[in-house]
């Protein structure tokens, strides 16, 4: 026996969870998805495939005050900003949840990313497995797959009857107590394939490739234009800067790019990856090489093909992971 | 970290008459980095200076806001008692709170006094912001470059010359006096024009601070004030005028003969000439076009050796210096001046464009200059009036007025002023010569504002007979020896005809050929007409938009010699005056550029009404803007083409403006 | 086409004409075309071109100012290295242009090639590039240039403008890769980037965005080839053509002026005429 | 029209013709509505369009550009480069929404205060009828989320 | 409103619109005869344009304003549709049309004309000489009887150069094109001063006096200038010229006698047509004697 919720049932289920939470879901603007906050569960649609940008944004947003500062005739009050009410994102994919899982380690590790901890704690995920994969995905590659809730709060996985509900937290149990969920005797959906790419010893290959003058070859097409990084679901560089308005002071942080030119420009005006190349080569070492090594051995890519699909050149990590297998395998 | 003092005047009761003081002061206390603020019933007292002067020194002031009347007011006032106070007159900005504020909101004191407070936010952000501004000091030469040696370019030579500086003049004809050489006698005192001029242009040649390139043209101008580099093309006169006496032998002796520019056709000159005896210099130059010697020798270079004339040389043989040159080449050199005086004057309208007139086509039909040359003493006919026809005596003339003037249809509207007196003069100066003259003016107008000017045509009418008949001319055409003029008398409304012996036609002034080439080498500006445009028609009458040149005489429009004798000694002043610094200050709000961010596209370049940025490369290779000083006027738009903002004005800096918008809203 | 190109860059190569050429070459879903640098003769047989070989190139020439270059570029982006010559940014004889005729190219993203030809390019008027040193195809007929896109949002009511605009800038997450694939826009300090003054800043507020996107497309405002680079990559779908041509179209019928058609020209910010009459200004 | 809407506008005035119309029009104390803030350049060609944007994203209800009469530029061509600039920006800003009423470019000069109230009332007028800026409005019906 | 080819020049241009007129119908038989076949001649495609009506000459515009655009307009409105440059031989005709193109430029002139005439009015057909037309192709001009030792004086008069903003296709004093055209065909054009006098217009009949005195003149000054005839473009200046020269030498007693011949008449001449084919034979001043002692006739 295992529980189902109907497919009429879930709005009514998600729009019950809006009286004291927010709740985000995907939804569809033109040929794009968004994860955005709805006041009724009837504007979400559940598209195959991966959003266009991810969920990251919610708990980690693309522009926010962190704190407002008022000078009142001689003192000065801090106020920091912080989230009212609990928030569940809704029909997140493994890929994007195991995002979230990278975030953690670096922002949770203390001293933590204050922000970024009150929204985590606060955000319950109810994901949905995957039905089909995308030519551009290779979840299972690094250590995800389409089915994998490991990640998550609530897993959905679609069956005739509707969804299949599995509670993975206690987080996740508190929020389905009052869901309406059936008991039915149903078969878990099987996996879909995913194509695979060759990451074992990766991390070598990748140390072992660092001075070739493969990168600035590879750059040579790059445009810097930093959508792989927006795009990315564990992509966390920002910068912070001040702004006034209205006799008060904001101060605001917003998602940066190792690709950007200047992005390492530091006082002096020395640029220490100046050249496109060494932007390049950071970028996936960041991913492949770096944290893995500082995270044991975990992949800074969760396989959600992304950057395949949004780069304007064709700078595919697929291909770059083998390239570097042949050039730095062992 | 700036500390920015703010003063708030109240004008007596101009402004705190409609703005509430000490509001506007609670607010400034506590506009950012304001660290000091007071106010004063007349700021611009010595009181109130006094008060600023303390103020800085007390409160370790290094911004002052002033707020008070227009910056226009009293900005270089408390510029001044800033920088008493120790500080750079620049870190001070105006808040302007009366003519802008109280003075026009006097019926609503609220808002008044809101908006006061905004005006001085503005300025507050403003200062924070501003930075030391240093004038920059240029060298200068004190050398003046006259171009023009007519009356009014001879006349500003003379008087820079006699304030004690060094002057060159350059002439494009091969003696300097131009158009009043040309003429017999000046209205309206009638006295003989060579006589009044002739002395000027001797005393010019010999004045030992005085340097004279007659046959020479201006060929490239480069720099700004106070140091302007010029190259002067001498062209070559194939005689050696450092040897040749000016003895005369060569011109009188000269087989060949061809029509003088100087009598305007109505008499001939040989090919190695001075184009009249009183010229200066009294030395000749060869006709190179003209020279059988110089055509002999381009049939050889040709090849046509038969049909090759003889080879003359007679000037060669016979100068006692042996001062003929055939090898002599143009010369180009350069010099250095400080500032440089345009005279170029004018020359008369072709009356040929007036087909009905008949001029060129009628040999008795001539211009009003041409008859000068044909009453003057020295000229052709020995001052004898004989028509180009036929040598006879005139004995009904006819004058068309304003041809090539006032006439919209030939692109000339304006009036060229002086043909209304020389008609009149022409009217005396016939009958004088010979009594039984009957003269007929056809006029629009009868324009003689001056001294004595219309008595003068009074008496031409009264006095002298001339007939004035108020309308225009319609056709001219040959019957037999006589001209029949039409035309209309509009007084009487009839048309009349007239059986004349000789036509005159008042052409009017335009501009000497090529002044639009060298207003672009100076980058000055023309009008319409291609009259050379003055820095303002009334209160800088000879002045340009590039500092350190001049205008002077008819360039800048139709003038008469005593305008123009007037403007020559104008210029002079101003040359002068400009040479008694011994250095040029600037005008320290001029456009910067910061190397590193300009990207060469070099929009700026072209969009500079003053050429005052060129280019510098780098040593990367980079070919980068870089604004000269000299010539920059601080209009910023440059600064506002920029797309990577890598040119900026100082004073009026991005980070100011930006700071004044914003800060309406913090 | 695919053969001349191959064989011309072949020829450039090993005669040192060139010590490289730019590009396409087959992307890795096997269906569309990416750039791509040859710097010998080996690597020739990599070039394709077809359908899906819509990149404007010409940024490119930006990194390699000074060594000599070949690049494969279509009509829009040959208007592109006219714009950079004109403003002093490329050298014409440091660049050997292989021209390639164009009947108009597909809405491409990865994986996907649409059946019609993108809707800019049924309204380009260039089929032959305007500046070639060696041609490939067969000039075809040129289009007129039509607005309808832009008239219909000009004759769209204020409110209305406004809120899709606002949607529109909304939406912009501010990676600039609009920039950074416009051939126009080489500043090396955009002044987006700028600190002092900050003219936007880091902040993503739709006011923000509103700011960036109206002063980059003022900036290209004359200067705009619309090869619709800055459309294709944007990765949130802003339809920033519609900014652009709308400048492209006034700039036209005010100043008679179209942006890339030759490299020696007087650009119209750079010149006036005193007695111009001006719509909205008296 | 909104109820008691006072209009915030900018307004940019070159130092020779047309600040000098404004002190003008306060010598011979003419009054006209105090919702303009001026800020003095030395030419209107000195403008960027940065500026009006910027006030426009600030919040402005109006932006005024106003310099010499053509041919009486300062600096000869100033204001003929900012009556280009002026003829490609008003109507892109209204092509965005911020409608065309929102920004003027006039010529006024150093004797013409007259003119310079004119100008002012009749831009403030024409302001107070078009109303507020409906931009937070619209955002919130377009669930357009903000930074701040 | 748009004028059909407004540019473009008019040596590449084919085939024209033709307007006639009615002096051409009638007076000016020669006229039209002779522009016709010399047109043929050049291959240049005549169309005379349909439904032509009233130019407007003389009466209209000394009378009313509107009705003398009105007239011209309604013709100028079909030549647009038919899409061909207009071009008019007699020189009132060419004044009036011209004028009435320019005219309805103005929007307000337009619109009032559109309600007169009750058509609205797209476009309309730019208006030419036929002098422009033939100079345009001056040099193609294939000359079989070159003219020599035939002294023309070129008369203009004032309908093809006044006024000079509106219609003015030469120099007002001194135009040119018709010079050009005769030296080409071979004669020699003499310099006089009076080829845009006027004529006397269409005073004959209320002031002969004034028209006599006038044309005696340029006729004389023409002779005086050594003219063999007197070439023209414009039926009223023609009938002033031709047919008053008993009276003016009953009048001033010398012998003012110069044949009067249309432009087209000469350059037909030229490309070997003959006198009866050109009507050279239909003047009262017979210019036969002097073309037959030139050899031409």
């Amino acid at each position: 026996m295992s529980q189902v919720i109907a497919r009429e049932d879930l709005s009514r289920w998600l729009n019950s969870l809006m009286e004291e939470r927010t709740v985000v879901v995907p939804v569809v603007v033109g040929d794009m998805v968004f994860f955005r906050p709805v006041a009724k569960a009837e504007d979400m649609t559940i598209s195959r495939g991966n959003a266009t940008l991810g969920p990251k944004g919610c708990l980690f947003p693309l522009s926010h005050t962190m704190f407002t500062v008022e000078q009142e005739d001689g003192d000065v009050r801090v106020i920091p900003s912080s989230l009212e009410r609990e928030m569940v994102v809704f029909g997140l994919r493994p890929c994007d949840a195991q995002g979230l899982a990278v975030f953690d380690l670096p922002m949770l590790a203390e001293p933590a990313d204050q922000y970024y901890r009150e929204r985590r704690e606060k955000t319950a995920l109810v994901g949905l497995a995957c039905a089909e994969a995308c030519a551009e995905c290779f979840c299972t590659s690094t250590g995800g797959g389409p089915h994998d809730a490991r990640y998550m709060d609530v897993m959905l996985s679609e069956v005739p009857q509707g969804y299949l509900v599995q509670a993975v937290t206690e987080k996740g149990k508190k929020l389905l107590a009052k869901a309406p969920l059936k008991d039915m005797a149903v078969q878990a959906p099987t996996p879909p394939d995913v194509p695979r790419v060759p990451t074992d010893g990766i991390v070598a290959a990748m140390r072992r490739t660092f001075a070739d003058k493969y990168w600035s070859r590879l750059a040579d097409r790059c445009i810097h234009c930093n959508i792989c990084s927006y795009v990315c679901p564990t992509c966390y560089c920002f910068d912070i800067r001040d702004y006034q308005q209205d006799g008060k002071t904001h101060r605001v942080r917003s998602w940066e790019s190792c690709q950007a030119p200047g992005f390492t420009k530091i006082a002096g005006g020395h640029d220490p990856r100046a050249d496109k190349g060494s932007r390049m080569r950071q970028r996936f070492a960041h991913k492949l090489l770096y944290f893995p090594e500082e995270f044991n051995n975990v992949l800074g890519c969760t396989g959600c093909g992304r950057c395949v699909r949004y780069c304007p050149v064709n700078i595919d990590i697929r291909e770059i992971i083998s390239d570097v297998q042949k050039i730095g395998g062992g | 970290m700036a500390r920015i003092g703010v003063f708030i005047c109240h004008c007596g009761s101009n402004i705190a008459g409609s703005v509430d003081i000490a509001r506007v002061l609670e607010a400034a206390r506590k506009m950012p980095q304001v660290v000091y603020v007071e106010d004063n019933k007349y700021t611009c007292s010595d009181p109130g200076q006094a008060s600023i002067r303390n103020a800085v020194k007390a409160h370790r002031l290094n911004r002052v806001v002033v707020a008070a009347c227009s910056p226009r007011m009293h900005e270089k006032t408390f510029r001044k008692t800033v920088e008493q106070a120790g500080l750079n007159p620049f870190l001070l900005e105006i808040a302007n709170i009366r003519e802008q504020d109280s003075w026009v909101h006097s019926d609503d004191k609220e808002r008044a006094t809101e908006k006061a407070i905004e005006i001085v936010r503005l300025a507050v952000a403003k200062v924070a912001r501003n930075y030391e501004l240093y004038a920059r000091q240029i060298s200068l030469t004190k050398r003046a470059l006259v171009i023009g040696g007519g009356i009014s370019g001879i006349q500003a030579a003379l008087d820079i010359a006699n304030a004690g500086h060094e002057v060159v003049l350059v002439e494009r004809e091969p003696t300097i006096g131009g158009r009043m050489a040309q003429l017999d006698k000046t209205f309206p005192t009638l006295d003989c024009s060579a006589c009044i001029l002739t002395p000027k242009m001797v005393e010019l040649a010999q004045h030992n601070r005085v340097v004279l390139f007659t046959y020479a043209e201006v060929q490239s101008i480069k720099g700004f004030v106070g140091n302007f580099e010029v190259e002067v093309r001498q062209k070559a006169r194939k005689v050696n005028h450092t040897t040749c006496t000016g003895c005369g032998t060569c011109w009188q002796k000269c087989p060949e003969k061809v029509p003088s520019e100087f009598d305007l056709g109505m008499g001939q000159r040989t090919a190695i000439y001075i184009p009249f005896p009183q010229a200066v210099p009294t030395k000749p130059v060869i006709d190179t076009e003209h020279c059988r010697y110089m055509k002999y020798q381009r049939f050889v270079a040709s090849g046509e050796e038969d049909k090759k004339p003889p080879q003359c040389r007679v000037c060669e043989k016979l100068c006692p210096t042996g001062s003929i040159d055939w090898e002599e080449q143009d010369r180009v050199f350069t010099e250095k001046f400080g500032a440089i005086i345009v005279a170029t004057g004018y020359q008369t309208f072709d009356a040929s464009a007036y087909g009905e007139y008949g001029a060129g086509m009628y040999p008795d039909v001539i211009s009003g200059l041409q008859l000068e040359r044909l009453m003057c003493a020295s000229g052709p006919t020995g001052g004898e009036v004989k028509r180009p026809s036929d040598g006879a005596h005139p004995k009904t003339v006819v004058f068309v007025s304003c041809v090539g003037s006032r006439d919209e249809a030939k692109c000339r509207p304006y009036c060229s002023k002086v043909c209304c007196m020389y008609m009149a003069k022409h009217a005396i100066m016939l009958r004088e010569h010979d009594p039984e003259v009957q003269c007929y003016i056809f006029y629009i107008d009868i324009r003689a504002g001056g001294k004595a000017y219309e008595e003068f045509t009074r008496r031409a009418q009264e006095e002298y007979g001339a007939i004035y008949l108020r309308g225009r001319i319609s056709k001219i055409y040959q019957e037999g020896k006589k001209l029949v003029v039409l035309g209309e008398d509009s007084l009487i409304g009839r048309p009349v005809e007239l059986s004349a012996d000789l036509v005159v036609l008042a052409t009017g002034m335009e501009p000497s050929s090529g002044v639009v080439e060298l207003a672009q080498k100076l980058n000055i500006s023309y009008d319409t007409n291609q009259f050379l445009v003055e820095a303002h028609p009334k209160l800088r009458p000879v002045e340009t938009q590039s500092d350190g040149i001049f205008l002077a005489g008819a360039c800048v429009g139709p003038r008469d010699i005593p305008d123009s004798v007037a403007q020559g000694s104008a210029a002079a002043v101003k040359a002068a005056a400009l040479f008694s610094q011994d250095y040029i200050t600037t005008d320290p709000m001029t456009a910067m550029v910061d190397i590193s961010r300009c990207t060469g596209c070099l929009l700026c370049t072209q969009v500079c009404p003053f050429k005052a940025i060129s280019t510098q490369a780098l040593r990367d290779g980079r070919v980068v803007a870089s604004v000269n000083e000299g010539l920059c006027k601080g209009c910023g738009l440059c600064a506002a083409v920029c797309r990577s903002k890598a040119i900026d004005l100082r004073g009026f800096t991005n980070q100011q403006l930006f700071a004044e918008v914003t800060s309406l809203w913090q | 086409m695919q053969d001349k190109i191959r064989a011309k860059a072949r020829e450039l190569l090993e005669t040192g004409t060139v010590d490289c050429v730019i590009g396409y070459e087959r992307a890795t879903d096997g269906l569309t075309a990416r750039p791509v640098f040859i710097y010998g003769t080996a690597g020739v047989d990599r070039l394709v071109f077809d359908q899906t070989c819509v990149h404007n190139l010409s940024k490119f020439l930006l990194d390699r100012r000074d060594k000599r270059t070949a690049i494969v570029a279509k009509p829009c982006d040959s208007r592109a290295i006219n714009l950079l010559i004109n403003e002093g940014q490329l050298a014409r004889d440091k660049v050997y242009i292989i021209g390639v005729v164009c009947q108009g190219m597909p809405e491409v993203s990865w994986n996907r090639v649409s059946k019609e030809p993108q809707e800019r390019c049924q309204r380009c008027p260039q089929r032959v590039p305007v500046v070639y040193d060696y041609l490939v195809g067969e000039p075809v007929e040129a289009l007129p240039v039509t607005f309808s896109d832009v008239e219909q949002m000009e004759n769209a009511g204020p409110a209305e403008r406004r809120g899709f605009w606002l949607e529109q800038f909304g939406r912009c997450i501010r990676c600039h890769a609009c920039r950074q694939a416009c051939p126009g826009c080489y500043c090396s300090e955009c002044f987006v980037d700028q600190l002092d003054p900050t003219w936007v800043g880091i902040r993503k507020d739709v006011t923000d965005n509103e700011m960036w996107n109206t002063i980059r497309a003022f900036h290209l405002a004359g200067r705009c080839i619309s090869c619709n680079e800055c459309e294709r990559v944007c990765p949130v779908s802003i339809p920033l053509s519609l900014l652009n041509r709308k400048l492209e179209k006034d700039v036209g019928e005010f100043f008679d002026f179209q942006a890339g058609i030759k490299a020696e020209t007087v650009p119209p910010f750079a010149t006036f005429k005193k007695d111009e009459h001006l719509k909205g200004v008296e | 029209m909104a109820v008691g809407f006072e209009p915030r506008v900018v307004g940019f005035l070159c130092n020779w013709c047309s600040y000098a119309g404004a002190d003008m029009a306060g010598t011979s104390r003419m009054s006209y509505p105090p919702n303009i803030r001026i800020i003095r350049v030395p030419c209107s060609g000195r403008v960027d369009p940065l500026f009006v944007v910027k006030a426009f994203q600030m919040g402005a209800d109006g932006v005024l550009i106003a310099g010499c009469h053509p041919g009486d530029c300062h600096y000869t061509e100033g204001n003929y480069h900012m009556r280009r600039r002026f003829a490609l920006l008003q109507p892109f800003l209204d092509y965005v929404g911020i409608e065309k009423e929102r920004f003027r470019l006039e010529w006024v000069s150093a004797s013409e205060g007259k003119r310079f109230t004119q100008v002012v009332t009749s831009f403030t007028e024409q302001l107070r009828q078009l109303g507020p800026r409906k931009d937070r409005e619209l955002m919130a019906a377009k669930g357009v989320q903000r930074a701040v | 409103m748009k004028q059909a080819e407004s540019t473009g020049t008019l040596a590449g241009q084919k085939a024209f619109s033709y307007f006639p007129g009615c002096s051409l119908h009638s007076t000016a038989r020669e006229y039209d005869v002779s522009a016709r076949l010399s047109c043929e001649a050049l291959g240049i495609e005549l169309k005379e344009l349909e439904g032509w009506a009233c130019c407007g000459a003389s009466s209209a515009h000394s009378t009313n304003e509107l009705l003398a655009v009105s007239l011209p307009a309604r013709d100028l409105k079909r030549a647009g549709e038919v899409g061909l440059p207009l071009v008019a031989a007699c020189a009132m005709c060419f004044s009036r049309l011209k004028i009435a193109s320019h005219e309805l430029q103005n929007n307000d002139m337009r619109k009032l004309v559109q309600t007169v005439i009750g058509q609205e009015i797209q476009k309309t057909a730019r208006v030419v000489h036929l002098l422009e037309v033939v100079d345009s192709r001056l040099d193609a001009i294939p000359v079989k009887k070159p003219l020599t030792e035939l002294k023309v004086a070129c008369y203009y008069g004032c309908l093809l150069v006044r006024p000079r903003e509106k219609v003015a296709i030469d120099d007002a004093e001194n135009p040119q094109l018709m010079d050009r055209l005769v030296r080409k065909l071979g004669a020699e054009p003499v310099a006089w001063a009076f080829k845009t006098e006027c004529c006397g217009a269409g005073l004959p009949l209320a002031r002969p006096d004034i028209v006599l005195k006038l044309c005696h003149r340029i006729l004389a000054q023409a002779r005086q200038a050594g003219a063999d005839c007197i070439a023209v473009a414009c039926p009223e200046c023609h009938s002033n010229l031709d047919t008053h020269q008993e009276e003016i030498r009953a009048r001033y007693g010398d012998d003012a006698r110069v044949p009067v011949v249309y432009f087209t008449q000469l350059l037909g001449l030229a490309l070997g047509l003959s006198v009866q084919q050109l009507h050279l034979d239909k003047h009262l001043t017979d210019p036969v004697p002097v073309l037959s002692s030139k050899g031409l006739a």
